[in-house]
């Protein structure tokens, strides 16, 4: 049944990326890429990655939609170019895939225990997670302690991308955009206040979209869940927020330099963390010296790490949407 | 002073002179003409009291740094060195005396750079003078070019630039292109650089690769101007007329031939190239060099050009002689860089002295000048006379040798092309004097002029005394030759 | 399951290379960042089939007893970084199209080199 | 507890990105550049005390977390990566250092905090990417770094900056993703990220396809981070349209660390299990090398954009390091490895040459710097040097790597005398494209001095007042040549160096004075504090060029350690 279902989905998976590709219509190309997410979110899931499925789901159908609707509302809906040199493209395309297809007799049976990747390193990881650990969560353990280094490295990658797009925009349009805004649109700053209904419902959410939010950040030692998806989750209550009242009350809920601030603060804690493994005579990030004893030190690290992850995931989302929407108003 | 600090001295001394130049150019322009001279003269005063050491046999030597190990900076001071040292440094005084007089009768700009760079370009020719190994020639050589570059295109028109632009895309494409890969080529097979009495490649390459690694050391050094690598001499004629004395005479050219034999000398050794077929093409590359420049400066109707063309071939004598391989041929064309010298730096001195007095460039309009310029004319009859090799001048004196070398080697080709050539040189140079002596000035000069200023006179009278000075009391001269080429005797 | 797995693997390789067609065929600078960003899921899609284990669940000890195998948690580590890498590229391009279009009126890129060759 | 210098490797990269933060919170902009350079000159001072400890026999290693390698991540340092370090870090000091006033005339005020922290953050990626021995903890690095120097570039206040980061970053996301799928399949087949345990692993899977596609996406994926020709296209846009400091950061360093990893993968992982690898590495990228050499220096003959000259330059020079590596000998590595340390230096000293003249010139094509060395001289100066290590001539770093390539091209019998070919020509088409540079800033006709005086009744004043200042200072160009030569003879240039430098900044003022004498109407020398830092880098072109002790000794060793497999 599930193989079916395997099948199936991979294969509507297919089809939604061929229809990304094809349709001129850029709104229907994001809505696309939205379900595209949600497919191999739900295959993510089939394969036994839960962690991975609510990242996917969270960021690629959620943020990534909002972002690319906002900068679709600044650059234009329709593609007018066409394809260039399709046939070359088309067969350098065809003789990559046909390499990466040659490649895939070779791999290792699909789900074999036996395969090098379930043999070498990672039985060592289900190990060690109960003995230096003791948390559930063997990928919130790997990925806050074990490759806690990666996750440190990933926050930046974060914090880079909110720069970038905050400098990105503090220049200066050189010409005024000659086309107005979508016709249908909400009027600037306002959101959807006049719409009623979405926005009694919107905001009868907004708390328990705070409060999943919550939950996934300190849940994520014992379920799916930690501080990216709850920093996405955080966001996506803030952006849904800004959507209903309007950019204007949102910003003053959570002003821009309250923003910068978290961006800044949560990477930060991490790092200040694992310097703090530094200076208690270890090495960099380890917390097993936080603490008297060192699996609660490792817990407890990997608490406020996961915090300084949300906190920068949080401050950067809600920091990007708002430059984009605000870019209109400007 | 120690030989080791007089080295140092010799090439730190024009750099500081350079300073001190631009220093005192801010003070006045006499002053700065001052530190120029006494540059010129403390340098001379260095460089010669190193001479009585190397007549003992000494051969001080220098390391100064080593850039990776096994390729060092070193200097050490052998007879060749030694010769073209002192060669250098002599004639820059006298250069820098003469310098004075073309730079303000001709009220030129930018004299404080002409200045700075000679002196960089002294500090350069001290430096491949002294080298010890390649890789330091190579150093010194290519700082040379690039320190004369400035005083080419020292006017900094549109002709003097593209002029400028074909010196060094020669001597730098040359260099780059053939030279460096002959010096690593050299450091690869033998492991060393070093200039050794006997050479060092013997038995380290044989064969048709003999004859190729020349080729890339002859033709690396265009400084040498073997045909096709000659086209930059006429090219440079654009500069003011010290420097064509400097690049001629004094440095440049000469650091051509110079390495050139240091080369054969001391890395292929005369004996092995002597034994290796593959080598013979030289001779042969020189002969054509010294005709087919004979003829070309046969048909010149520009002063200064028909002197670039002698020079060309006259290098090639130097080149045609060593390749020779036999020891009167080396001290023969040893002797012919110093008498070239002194001849040719005789002959642009009259040049410019003739330029700067009546500011004429073309041989017809030459006629009856010796009887307004006769001490210049007769400094050029004299340099004349050495390049065509006819006593009592230096010129004969290296002829002399460079034939008796010939014989020695049964090498009919060379002796044939060296009575060819000095008929050729006779039938250039001659109409000049007969001309310059004999004939009426075809239409009265725009100013009526005189000689040319005190100074030039008196350098050009002074270098055409050594002209003959050098046939007279060579014994120094051939004393330093005899133990360039002892070992092989 | 053999064939399932390849199946999988093909389909990375599908994805992968849509992705990429959109990237050098597409004159539209939003289409090629779609296109960017389906390349990169295709990697995700790559990582996580790796990582399965027949018979195995999501890596969480709690649940279940001794002898239970758990899918590899290292591939699922890995891309949960890859994914939040993948959003941030996707920012800053944004980001990027609209000050282009800003700067020229346009995102196609055809019509900006003809723009910038004036 | 540890004893300071073995956290070493960690801070190195630590301070960098720690750092970060800190400054995008700092106002005013002045305050966040001193910091930013405060924070460089400390990661510096980090590559040359690891670099020291490496010269004296020390291996670093580094556990983040105190977790074993191969299950945490683990960080290394030795004679490869201390060189690299060196590069990146000096070249971003230096950059920083120098690039005040540039930045300030590029970017408003208040954009400078964000600008300083993607600086940083582009110092802590790329400082990131060798010390680890990780493979994905490189991609997650090499992602910080490559996000950042987008931002960076996106500073040029050209336009035609946008279009080149879109271009830049489409690429470098492709190449970033290949490398990803290079990593994931060679995981698939050894179940290790770690560098040292995965070369234990992969000769048991050496003939699996996997296997060999993941080694050719590797390759691709960093050579398209390293600009290796025909995957050079973002390079030169890129280069030509940031933000003049960016440019001497990002062209000295960025391509070298992508090279760095490509060498460290291709020669320590994979050359040594994957039979006829060695062959098929030297096969593929010796042709892409010389054409790398080739085209690059041919373009950047015709090239009338300065910067965009450079750009193609180091196209070309991107080739040379390819040319040695792909020779697969120790003197051929060596020299390429060299040449990253070389190259470096001589192109870090142009752009910053180049960063003064469009301090005072309205662009950087050679319209714009007709005749500029008539009021910059000592720039111009600099220019010269730099330019001269560039083509590789004696007594310059550039030399030294030349040197080396073309011995270690004479090991490899006709085809060596082939390469040795290339090299030449290719060294003439660099004499030729610097001195079209040369020639048209010192006898071209200067639009500025020209226009400037004469507009107004005070015109034939300020005139006179033009040439007395030429005068002045041409006087003091040559008096640096002069000096420069006698640098290269003096025993200790470190000495001659810090004298160089109050000598200069000496005579910068009093051309400043002259300046004021002519009057406001033609700009004079660039900002002292930018040509204090250019010359400095042009001397170090020297110093490299008579001293090449460290970066040989550096240089060697790492071809030695990857090389190590040659019995």
């Amino acid at each position: 049944m599930s193989v079916v279902f395997s099948v199936f989905m991979l294969t509507l998976l297919v089809i939604t990326t061929f229809a990304i590709v094809r349709t001129r219509h850029l709104f229907v190309a994001v809505v696309l890429t939205g379900i595209f997410s949600l497919l191999i979110a739900a295959i993510f899931f089939l394969l036994d990655a839960a962690d991975v499925a609510l990242t996917e789901a969270a960021i690629g159908a959620g943020i990534a939609t909002v972002l690319f609707l906002g900068a679709l509302a600044l650059t234009g809906e329709h593609e007018r170019g066409g394809s260039r040199n399709r046939l070359l493209s088309l067969a350098v395309v065809a003789v990559i895939a046909s390499i990466l297809i040659y490649a895939t007799f070779d791999n290792p049976r699909f789900g074999d225990p036996q395969a090098p990747v379930h043999q070498h390193v990672s039985p060592w990881y289900l190990d060690g997670t109960r003995e230096y650990i003791d948390i559930p969560n063997v990928v919130t353990a790997v990925l806050g302690s074990f490759r806690g280094y990666d996750t440190l490295g990933e926050v930046f990658v974060v914090f880079t991308a909110g720069i970038g797009v905050l400098f990105l925009f503090s220049a200066q349009p050189r010409r005024r955009r000659s086309s107005s805004q979508p016709a249908t649109g909400p009027i600037e700053g306002e959101g959807l206040r006049h719409y009623l209904i979405p926005r009694v419902v919107g905001r009868m959410l907004i708390p328990f979209i705070l409060l999943f939010g919550l939950y996934v950040q300190f849940h994520g030692e014992y379920g799916p869940g930690g501080g990216f998806q709850a920093g996405a989750i955080f966001a996506a209550a803030v952006i849904l927020y800004a959507l209903l009242e309007g950019e204007t009350r949102a910003l003053r809920a959570l002003p821009a330099s309250v923003l910068t601030g978290l961006m800044a603060g949560g990477a930060l804690l991490y790092s200040a963390v694992g310097v703090a493994g530094m200076l208690l005579g270890s090495h960099f990030l380890d917390y097993s010296v936080l603490a008297a004893d060192p699996v609660v030190g490792q817990q407890i690290g990997i608490v406020l790490i996961e915090a300084g992850v949300g906190i920068t995931v949080a401050g950067v989302l809600i920091s990007v949407f708002h430059a984009f929407a605000a870019r209109e108003s400007v | 002073m120690s030989a080791q600090h007089a080295i140092l001295a010799a090439l730190v001394l024009p750099l500081v002179g350079a300073l001190g130049i631009a220093l005192a150019a801010r003070i006045s322009a006499n002053l700065r003409e001052a530190v120029t001279l006494a540059t010129a003269a403390a340098l001379a005063v260095v460089v010669w009291g190193l001479l009585p050491e190397l007549m003992a046999g000494e051969r001080p030597a220098l390391r100064l740094a080593e850039i990776v190990p096994g390729i060092e900076i070193a200097l050490r001071v052998e007879p060749l060195g030694m010769l073209f040292a002192a060669l250098a440094s002599g004639l820059w005084i006298i250069n820098s005396i003469y310098s004075i007089g073309y730079m303000r009768g001709n009220r030129e700009a930018k004299q404080t750079r002409f200045y700075i760079f000679f002196a960089i370009a002294i500090a350069a020719a001290m430096g491949i003078a002294f080298a010890g190994n390649l890789i330091t020639l190579f150093l010194f050589y290519e700082i040379l070019t690039l320190s004369t570059y400035p005083l080419v295109s020292h006017k900094g028109d549109a002709n003097t630039v593209r002029s400028a632009r074909v010196y060094l895309g020669v001597l730098l494409t040359t260099s780059i292109g053939l030279l460096l890969p002959a010096i690593v080529w050299t450091y690869y097979v033998a492991g060393t650089g070093d200039f050794v009495a006997g050479g060092i490649l013997a038995g380290k390459i044989e064969g048709p690769a003999i004859g190729l690694l020349l080729g890339l050391f002859v033709f690396g050094v265009g400084k040498a101007a073997i045909m096709p690598m000659h086209r930059w001499l006429p090219a440079a004629m654009v500069a003011p007329t010290p420097v064509s004395a400097l690049l001629h005479a004094v440095a440049v050219v000469k650091a051509g031939v110079f390495t050139i034999v240091k080369i054969i000398i001391y890395l292929f050794g005369v004996d092995f190239l002597f034994a290796a077929p593959s080598s013979g093409w030289l001779l042969y590359a020189a002969a054509f060099t010294i005709i087919a420049a004979s003829v070309v400066a046969l048909r010149q109707q520009n002063l200064k050009r028909l002197l670039a063309y002698s020079t060309i071939a006259q290098l090639s004598y130097v080149v045609m002689a060593t390749a020779i391989l036999k020891p009167l041929a080396e001290i023969g064309a040893a002797t012919h860089m110093v008498a070239h010298a002194f001849g040719k730096i005789t002959l642009f001195f009259a040049a410019g002295a003739i330029y700067v007095a009546a500011k004429k460039t073309e041989l017809q309009q030459l006629r009856g000048i010796g009887r307004r310029m006769p001490w210049t004319m007769t400094a050029f009859t004299i340099g004349a006379l050495s390049m065509i090799g006819v006593p009592p001048t230096g010129g004969f004196v290296s002829k002399w040798y460079i034939l008796a070398g010939a014989f020695q080697a049964d090498n009919y080709i060379a002796i044939g092309t060296i009575i060819a050539s000095t008929v050729l040189n006779a039938a250039y140079f001659l109409p000049i004097v007969y001309m310059a002596w004999f004939s009426r000035e075809s239409t009265p000069p725009q100013r009526d002029h005189g000689e040319a200023p005190f100074s030039m006179v008196l350098a050009l009278t002074v270098t055409a005394a050594l002209t003959i000075a050098l046939f007279l009391f060579n014994g120094p001269v051939l004393e330093l030759e005899r133990q360039l080429v002892e070992g092989t005797l | 399951m053999e064939l399932l797995g390849l199946y999988h693997y093909w389909v990375f390789a599908i994805l992968l290379m849509t992705g990429f067609y959109a990237v050098i065929a597409k004159y539209n600078l939003i289409k090629k960042l779609l296109g960017l960003s389906i390349f990169q899921s295709a990697v995700f899609l790559l990582y996580i089939t790796m990582g399965k284990i027949e018979g195995g669940t999501a890596p969480i000890l709690q649940a279940y007893g001794e002898g239970q195998l758990f899918s590899n948690p290292l591939p699922q580590v890995l891309i949960l970084t890859a994914i939040v890498v993948g959003i941030s590229t996707m920012a800053l391009g944004l980001g990027v199209v609209v000050r282009i279009k800003e700067e020229y009126g346009t995102i196609e890129e055809h019509e900006i080199r003809e723009i910038d060759r004036q | 507890m540890i004893e300071f210098n073995h956290h070493l490797p960690a801070l190195q990269v630590v301070v960098p990105l720690l750092s970060a933060p800190l400054v995008m919170l700092l106002r005013p902009a002045g305050l966040a550049w001193a910091a930013t350079t405060a924070a460089s000159v400390c990661a510096f001072a980090i590559a040359v005390a690891l670099t020291l400890g490496v010269l004296a026999g020390h291996e670093y290693s580094y556990q983040m977390g105190n977790w074993p390698a191969p299950y945490g991540i683990e960080l290394g340092v030795d004679a490869f990566t201390a060189l690299v370090l060196l590069v990146v870090t000096g070249a971003s000091t230096l950059a920083l250092l120098a690039g005040r006033t540039s930045v300030d005339a590029e970017i408003e005020q208040p954009r400078q905090p964000l600008f300083y922290t993607a600086w940083l953050l582009a110092l802590a990626g790329l400082v990131g990417m060798p010390v680890s021995a990780d493979a994905f903890n490189i991609f997650v690095f090499m992602e910080i770094s490559s996000l950042a120097s987008y931002i960076l570039i996106s500073g040029g206040a050209d336009r035609r900056a946008l279009p080149a980061v879109f271009k830049y970053l489409v690429m470098g996301t492709i190449g970033a993703t290949c490398y990803l799928i290079g990593i994931g399949l060679i995981y698939l087949m050894t179940g290790t990220l770690n560098l040292a345990d995965m070369e234990l692993r992969i000769h048991e899977v050496a003939d699996k396809r996997p296997t060999l596609v993941a080694a050719g996406f590797i390759t691709v994926g960093l050579a398209l981070k390293a600009a290796v020709f025909p995957l050079h296209v973002w390079l030169p846009n890129a280069y030509t349209y940031a933000p003049n400091a960016v440019t001497v950061f990002l062209a000295a360093c960025a391509t070298k660390v992508a090279l760095y990893l490509l060498l460290r993968f291709d020669f320590f992982v994979f050359q040594p299990n994957l039979d006829g690898h060695a062959v098929q590495f030297a096969y593929f990228l010796m042709p892409l090398a010389v054409l790398a050499i080739l085209v690059g220096s041919g373009v950047a003959l015709f090239e009338r954009n300065l910067k965009r000259l450079l750009a193609y330059s180091s196209v070309a020079q991107i080739g040379y390091i390819l040319l040695g590596a792909s020779l697969v000998s120790l003197a051929g590595l060596g020299a390429g490895i060299l040449h990253i340390f070389n190259h470096a230096l001589a192109k870090g000293a142009l752009f910053l040459a180049v960063a003064c003249l469009a301090s005072r010139c309205a662009g950087v094509r050679f319209e714009d710097i007709a005749g500029v060395a008539q009021r910059m001289p000592w720039t111009m100066g600099a220019f010269v040097l730099a330019g001269l290590s560039l083509i590789g001539v004696p007594g310059t770093a550039g030399f030294i790597s030349k040197w080396y390539l073309i011995s270690a091209a004479l090991g490899e019998g006709v085809i060596g005398g082939l390469l040795v070919a290339v090299i030449v020509v290719s060294s003439l088409m660099a004499v030729v494209y610097i001195w079209r540079v040369v020639e048209t800033a010192y006898f071209g006709m200067d639009s500025a001095a020209a226009a400037g005086p004469g507009e107004s009744a005070a015109g034939v004043e300020s005139a006179t007042g033009v040439e007395s200042a030429t005068g002045v200072e041409s006087a003091a160009e040559f008096e640096s040549a002069a000096k420069v030569e006698s640098a290269a003879k003096v025993e200790s240039p470190a000495k001659v160096e810090s004298n160089e430098n109050t000598n200069s900044s000496g005579a910068i003022k009093s051309i400043g004075k002259v300046d004021g004498a002519a009057g406001a109407a033609v700009p004079g020398e660039a900002p002292a504090m930018l040509l204090a830092v250019t010359w400095a880098a042009a001397l170090a072109n020297l110093y490299f060029g008579l001293q090449s002790y460290l970066p040989v000794a550096l240089s060697s060793s790492a071809a030695e350690s990857l090389l190590r497999y040659v019995p």
